[in-house]
């Protein structure tokens, strides 16, 4: 039983996209990732609208002091189990913006962080490869397990 | 044996699971035609070509965790997805799926009428479940399913008389099984017009407001996760089919047609399914042609244009049934 | 100007832009009116606000005649009050809001003085752009997140009545928003009472960043403010440097800038267009517009090395020339975008739905326009002709023939149009651009260290005059970076026209502006 | 509007002939994806042409270059996480020591891993 969860939870994840101050750029090649070209929808990867519907949460750019309590509070409203992937530089660290005067640094200062895509932006293949990355990491249910323990 | 036969009708063939799994199975052609015709690939991992996407996504919503939000009004947020879909996929029962409805002979004077009034009730529950979350979007959502759907029952309705009149029959099983020339054939004005209706009563664009992510974020679904979202997709998807189901019915001859060899009841099924199919496909490709309307846009469409038109094509209707139809047969 | 006001103006020709004008704090009204009273056309780019020690100098940045002249005035850093020119314009309500949130200085008689870009919870009398402003502190509880769990704010979307008035709050996440910002509506049923926008949710204090850094690691650093328009602010940035440096840069490396910069225009608008689409529900024309994107991206990817953030652009040149075998690959590449064009506009003509959602929605008239201020396609879909490119040439297009796009409609219908010709226009540009392509260095050695000084500076973003000052002091770092982007121009428009207009044309309305935020807050 | 209108919308042949045309999506990641010639990708360090002077950690605009001690000496530690990919290092390093590579697939569930570090083989780390 537990086996038919995780393998529709591997085939289904469904992603909310948030930007926490990013420049555009990732979030750009996140939306491309819809399109034909990529079309994650290939893996059963739809994009909601709304936090409670979502598996993964797709983030991206730095954290603003304005953005972090809103991150907070849409990692909250996801239901268990939840995954968070941190696009680009800015959201695996803070990047080119690290150390200015509103913004807090990665994401991974505010929710914790299942996988992380460096990249400025990131191709949108390497967006694909992350998630896969993140989705391979949940099969082991050893990874899992540590990957649970870590929220 | 006569119970057994009863039980395995309602509940497997072509009772409850059968339309469980071909909603979902409807699902995946909607999804993959759709894909196609925006020149995607679609779900594709899932099983083989993707098949199993619907299955993956319904059994993950299972698993997922419960919440209910602080607000909501926790009864009937719990149980009117539920009670959405389980008269959806009741009012499935009385089509006749392989020649006879699914509790055998239960089809009786009217039940055209009383399926209408059966998909009015669901979607009222699915108001309801939107109404009971408390959220805004959610409350917009419901209500704009309600608007929409108050304003497109009557058109639908005065459309569903047509092929009745044709017949001389209120009952679907007489209607369909008086086609020997699909009525689409006789009434093709009737067909197009109760494609549109449909769509609309689907929320398929462009009249899909209630889903209008870009204003309502998720709709009445907004709040909803884990299993009850999985019945509100599923109910949503089952009422695709029963709206393509019904069409098939009232226009296309429902599941009559050739029989080759051995069970008609096999045929049949088979002619039920793709002719539902083709419905699929039709309704996905307008939807993929226009851009979502507007909500006053959607209302004044129904009362300015196809309403006036549906009771046109009403009065066309009876004229044909009265004057040329005998002709024909 | 000089008769009217003589004793107290001096007038500094062709020095910032066109002409700078130094008035004292009390007539700056008086210059902006006089200005206005002169030509019609008079729009504000920008007012910046320079710490000068003991005094805070503001500037106001004003278009006439296509160029900039610059009205400087200083006001004391202790009691540093002037007199608001939004009455006179109206365009200037924002660039005066943000002015106050960062250099602290009050506008008397401003409209609604509320905070704009800073968190509602910065502390009061603390003005980061301010040299002396202590950020250690602010910047150490910021990282500290550790509080941001302990608050709760209100939900999502809280529908609160005024009487008949309903308060609709969109943002900041919402699906109809890419960006986090936050908009306050008023509805009184279904018609669009007021909107008050939130907007620094992408505040990333990029200017007083940029005082940080070196020019050579400001360059990659104004890149990042937006990614879609990104080689525009680099290049706007890099040529502010020059000019303060005195450099001219390669006609080569004027070309090759030029294609860089073309192609973001053309991503950046399919990007719009097939938004668009998705915003008024039409996903089928959303998946075409980006399928047709992506070769324009891998153009910029082999070009530059990134599919979206091209870095390009260095003072002095580009950093990578472009060699004989892409011509060929970019001419094919272009000529099936064009072929795409053809369906695109037939389109335009006759799909009903798409023109019922966008046509005669949130129309601006020319006289709204130019009062507000706009820029970009969203002025030009008004009928007011201005493009930076034509007006105020720059790179290569003094040398390169094209039209600027105008309408008169000003509704959302013309402003989608207006991008979808100047989509053909782009090709046309990129086409001649490459076929001319000058031979030569495509890049010089700059000294690191630039010299003392100041210049203004405007590129036509894809959105619109993006305009850029930069002040040296001698040394490797900047002394002030100020940007104003197309976006922020152009928000008060959307303000204009959804007021009035049905809730439901918010959407549509809004993303003809082709808003971006990440550009707005910086 | 003087234009020569067409009465019907192109969407409905267009979108009729993509039920039977090739999607346009690309296979990846069952196919490998091409990369240009010139692209951004993985930092390539080599620790062999490296005079440790310092200059690419000095230019970095997102401060992602650490200098290290290996053997002795200094060298450029890369934080893939915080790296925006501009290779300005590359241009700053007189001797030439930083070139990029075609590999883009650096994402990573450990943060950790998200390093180039050099190595006196100048055999990278992989960070996937």
């Amino acid at each position: 039983m537990s086996k038919l969860a995780t393998w529709a939870r591997l085939k289904s994840p469904w992603v909310l996209h948030f930007n926490s101050g990013a420049c555009n750029g990732c979030d750009i090649e996140v939306v491309a990732l819809l399109t034909p070209r990529f079309d994650v929808e290939r893996f059963g990867i739809k994009l909601e609208p709304s936090p409670r519907h979502a598996d993964v949460l797709l983030t991206t750019g730095a954290v603003t002091k304005q953005c972090a309590e809103r991150l907070k509070r849409i990692y909250d409203q996801m239901p268990e189990p939840k995954f968070v992937v941190a696009i680009g530089a800015c959201a695996c660290s803070g990047g080119v913006f690290k150390g200015n005067y509103t913004v807090a640094g990665g994401v991974d200062k505010v929710i914790p962080v299942n996988a992380y895509i460096p990249g400025c932006p990131p191709k949108p293949e390497a967006i694909i490869d992350g998630v896969v990355k993140l989705l391979n990491s949940l099969k082991a249910p050893k990874t899992e397990a540590k990957v649970n323990d870590s929220k | 044996m006569l119970d057994f036969l009863l039980i395995f009708r309602v509940l497997v063939f072509p009772g409850f699971t059968f339309i469980l799994f071909f909603t979902l199975f409807c699902d995946w052609v909607e999804r993959k035609i759709e894909a196609r015709m925006q020149n995607r690939v679609g779900p594709a991992v899932a099983g083989p070509a993707g098949i199993l996407q619907p299955l993956a996504d319904f059994i993950k919503l299972l698993t997922k965790e419960e919440i209910i939000p602080r607000d909501a009004k926790k009864n009937i947020f719990r149980i009117a997805p539920i009670i959405a879909f389980s008269v959806m996929v009741f009012a499935i029962c009385f089509l006749p799926i392989d020649g006879s409805s699914a509790i055998s002979m239960s089809g009786f004077t009217g039940d055209l009428i009383f399926i209408m009034a059966l998909v009015t009730v669901a979607n009222f529950f699915l108001f309801m479940s939107g109404w009971a979350s408390s959220n805004p979007y959610g409350g917009i959502g419901a209500a704009r399913v309600l608007t929409q759907f108050l304003g497109y029952d009557i058109p639908l309705f005065l459309l569903a008389l047509t092929p009745a009149f044709l017949a001389g029959s209120l009952t679907i099983s007489a209607i369909a099984a008086s086609q020997y020339l699909p009525f689409i054939l006789l009434a093709p004005w009737g067909f197009v017009l109760f494609i549109i209706a449909l769509q609309a009563e689907l929320e398929k664009d462009p009249f899909d407001i209630p889903h209008a992510e870009s204003e309502v974020v998720g709709g009445l679904e907004t709040e909803y996760c884990g299993g009850k979202l999985a019945f509100l997709h599923l109910t949503r998807d089952v009422q695709i089919v029963l709206g393509a189901a019904l069409v098939v019915e009232l226009f296309l001859g429902g599941p009559y047609g050739p029989v080759f060899f051995g069970l008609p009841a096999f045929w049949y099924s088979l002619w039920f399914v793709l002719k539902v199919l083709a419905v699929v496909i039709v309704t996905e490709y307008v939807t993929c042609l226009f851009a979502r309307l507007r909500i006053d846009q959607v209302l004044t469409a129904n009362w300015r244009m196809l309403l006036p038109l549906s009771v046109l094509s009403l009065a066309l209707t009876v004229a044909m049934a009265t004057y040329v139809y005998p002709m024909v047969v | 100007m000089q008769a009217r006001l003589s004793d107290k103006v001096q007038i500094q020709p062709a020095y910032l832009g066109k002409a700078t004008i130094h008035v004292d704090a009390g007539l700056n009204r008086d210059v902006v009116r006089i200005l206005l009273e002169n030509d019609g056309n008079v729009g504000i780019s920008a007012i910046t606000g320079l710490d000068m020690g003991e005094k805070i100098g503001v500037m106001y940045h004003m278009r006439t005649d296509g160029l900039i002249v610059t009205v400087r005035t200083e006001v004391p850093k202790e009691n540093p009050q002037i007199a608001s020119i939004t009455d006179l314009i109206p365009g200037a309500n924002f660039h005066e809001r943000e002015v106050a949130d960062l250099f602290g200085i009050v506008f008397q008689g401003h409209p609604n003085p509320a905070r704009l870009v800073l968190p509602d919870d910065w502390p009061a009398n603390l003005y980061p752009l301010r040299k002396d402003a202590k950020l250690e502190e602010v910047t150490a509880n910021v990282e500290n997140c550790a509080s941001c769990s302990a608050q709760h704010e209100p939900v999502q979307l809280q529908p609160q009545s005024e009487g008949k008035l309903v308060n609709i709050v969109v943002g900041p996440q919402h699906p109809a928003l890419l960006e986090p910002e936050k908009f306050q509506i008023k509805v009184d049923g279904e018609t669009v009472n007021d909107v008050e926008p939130r907007i620094g949710y992408v505040h990333r204090g990029v200017e007083k960043a940029s005082e940080q850094r070196t020019y050579l690691q400001d360059v990659y650093l104004v890149e990042r403010i937006c990614g879609i328009c990104n080689s525009c602010h680099a290049a706007c940035f890099v040529e502010t440097v020059e000019k303060i440096m005195s450099v001219e840069v390669p006609a080569r490396a004027k070309y090759i800038r030029t294609i860089i910069l073309e192609l973001n225009r053309l991503h950046s608008h399919l990007l719009l267009l097939g938004h668009a689409g998705l915003e008024i529900g039409y996903e089928t024309l959303f998946q075409y517009m980006w399928r047709d994107r992506e070769p324009i991206m891998d153009l910029t990817e082999m070009l530059t090395g990134n599919r979206v953030i091209s870095s390009a652009m260095t003072v002095g040149g580009v950093r990578r020339d472009l060699s004989e075998t892409d011509v060929p690959k970019i001419k094919t590449r272009l000529e099936a975008l064009m072929k795409k064009m053809d369906f695109y506009q037939k389109l335009y003509d006759s799909e009903p739905s798409f023109r019922m959602r966008t046509r005669k929605v949130g129309v601006l008239s020319k006289e709204d326009a130019l009062r507000l201020c706009v820029v970009g396609p969203v002025a030009r879909a008004s009928g007011v002709n201005m493009d930076v490119r034509k007006d105020d040439p720059y790179e290569a297009y003094g040398e390169i023939p094209f039209k600027v796009i105008t309408r008169t409609e000003g509704d959302t219908f013309a402003r989608l149009q207006v991008r979808l010709d100047e989509i053909t226009e782009s090709i046309n540009i990129i086409d001649y651009a490459v076929d001319h392509l000058p031979s030569g260095p495509y890049r010089i050695k700059v000294p690191r260290v630039v010299t003392a000084g100041e210049a203004v500076n405007r590129v036509e973003a894809p959105r619109g005059e993006l305009f850029y000052y930069v002040k040296s002091n001698g040394t490797a770092y900047p002394e002030r970076v100020k940007v104003r982007t197309p976006t922020f121009a152009n928000i008060p428009a959307f303000i204009k026209t959804a007021i009035g207009g049905s809730i439901a044309d918010v959407p549509a309305n809004f993303v003809s502006l082709d808003p971006c935020f990440s550009c707005t807050d910086r | 509007m003087s234009k020569k209108k067409s009465r019907v919308s192109p969407m409905i042949k267009e979108v009729f002939a993509h039920i039977f045309m090739k999607p346009a999506t690309c296979k990846y990641p069952f196919v490998k994806a091409e990369v240009p010639e010139g692209f951004r990708g993985k930092q390539v360090f080599d620790i062999n042409l490296c005079a440790s002077c310092g200059l690419c950690s000095r230019d970095c605009p997102a401060k992602a270059i650490e200098m290290v001690e290996v053997e002795g000496k200094r060298r450029p530690l890369f934080h893939l996480d915080q790296c925006i990919f501009c290779y300005q290092c590359a241009e700053s390093c007189p001797r030439n020591a930083i070139k990029s590579s075609m590999f883009f697939e650096l994402a990573s569930t450990d943060k950790s891993n998200l390093v180039v570090k050099p190595e006196p083989s100048h055999q990278e780390k992989s960070g996937a």
